[in-house]
């Protein structure tokens, strides 16, 4: 079982982040010893809601995203905010296949997030910006070379 | 990430290789659509066993590409998904809609 | 030429840490396609200040260390500060073999930083903290399959 | 990180793998030092071939064994340097006291 240990990021909102954050996020895991299955689980979520904050939240300008990630005992805790445009309806835009944007986006974002990884609470303000909060239960392995 | 366009018959294969998220997906739309402007196929097969990460604007790229297609009267096809992808894919719905051919199809990620 | 872009991070100085910022920052740095070389050098580098923070700032206690990294052209910017102990004669803490640890530690920290970067400024205040800025170039390939 | 550690007559041969940095160093200190306590050698060989990475510490973990060693009148020589871990040793100067066998030894990074 692994130390408590946590960590805080600022990233612009820029696209090349995407790939960026999420290695940062999985690295941080290692330590939890993730299966490969779970670490692209949390890959992907986390993605997604760093993709919302760069495509939704700062839609035509540059802004800042906050997040901030926790290990303790055997659960992932990541937190991502942004302070961009918010979200009028939230229990609307969580609905799959729900999307403002065009055709090419799915309207999946917030269902991947709920269905890879075991907790998701979003908080949202118009004008004011856009907190998820996600949590992954790591599984413990019984590996006798270690 | 890369996409690599091969062109026999009236089929279209694109192969892509590395990650798709929203950063990369943008140049791979414009480089497939391009493809299917010139050489107007009635088929394109994209294939997915070089994809190391996908997230869901993977199934933009994939749900952009069958509209673009059916306005004209062409289809697609999904190769070379692994089992990781296809969970993806399953979320999506997008099996519904677009033919899937992976081996792994449904076996590991059925629970 | 990759746009500008930054991060900011605060981090534990547990030891843990020594191998996830160091992997953090040259995944940030990977934007400007550095040679091996120049990962390796950058990661040795940042190891060095990281575990500084860890066994000299914060020699009894768990503290914050902060980290602010950009890209500009194809230079690589590192600042890495922390609110430790500080140092009461940096000109002195930074000549070769000179360690105020046991013998496990070399006293080559502050040479490696030097001889692995392209600029480096250490400040620091006694009970005030440290703070050590770093920079590296990038060289620029002219890779043609790209 | 991990050390695997192999006892030839009177010489014990220390191969590390992995990343030495100031955390991993102190678990790779423990277990060379215990193994000498327990064999005596006069001769340790720390292999370095499968270090993927190393810091300074990974001088201190060498200076550290060589006090050691000098102290019961025992030799430390080094091995598996490439040009990355070279470049460290060659700093250090550590190599004016400890003899560093390797094959690329200042081949690439004597500029
Ligand atoms: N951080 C955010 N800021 C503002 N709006 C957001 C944010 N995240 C999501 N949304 C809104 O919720 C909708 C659904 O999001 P999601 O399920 O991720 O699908 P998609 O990103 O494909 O549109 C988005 O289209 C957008 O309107
Ligand atoms: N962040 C810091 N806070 C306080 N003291 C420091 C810090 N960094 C370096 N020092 C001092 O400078 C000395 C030399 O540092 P360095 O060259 O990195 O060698 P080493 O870490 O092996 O001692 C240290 O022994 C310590 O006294």
């Amino acid at each position: 079982m692994a130390d408590k240990n946590c960590f805080s990021m600022i990233v612009d909102s820029r696209s090349v982040n995407e790939s960026f954050v999420r290695s940062v996020i999985s690295t941080f895991a290692a330590v939890l010893d993730p299966t490969v299955e779970e670490i692209s689980d949390i890959k992907t979520a986390v993605s997604e809601v760093v993709t919302n904050c760069i495509v939704h939240a700062y839609p035509d300008t540059i802004g800042k995203i906050y997040i901030k990630c926790n290990t303790e005992g055997n659960v992932l805790t990541v937190r991502i905010r942004d302070k961009g445009v918010g979200i009028p309806d939230v229990k609307k835009a969580m609905e799959p296949l729900y999307t403002t944007a065009g055709d090419e986006r799915a309207g999946l974002g917030f269902a991947v997030m709920q269905s890879f990884m075991d907790y998701l609470r979003v908080y949202s303000k118009p004008e004011k910006g856009t907190t998820v909060i996600m949590k992954k239960h790591i599984s413990v392995r019984y590996d006798l070379r270690r | 990430m890369a996409v690599e366009i091969s062109l026999s018959g009236e089929v279209i294969t694109a192969r892509l290789t590395g990650e798709i998220d929203h950063h990369t997906a943008v140049g791979l739309r414009k480089e497939i659509d391009n493809s299917i402007e010139i050489n107007m196929p009635s088929l394109v097969i994209l294939d997915f066993e070089r994809v190391s990460f996908m997230d869901s604007s993977g199934i933009g790229l994939i749900m952009g590409r069958y509209k673009n297609l059916s306005k004209r009267g062409a289809n697609l096809n999904i190769s070379g998904v692994n089992p990781r992808l296809y969970k993806m894919m399953r979320l999506s719905g997008i099996e519904r809609i677009v033919k899937v051919d992976s081996p792994l199809k449904g076996e590991k990620f059925d629970g």
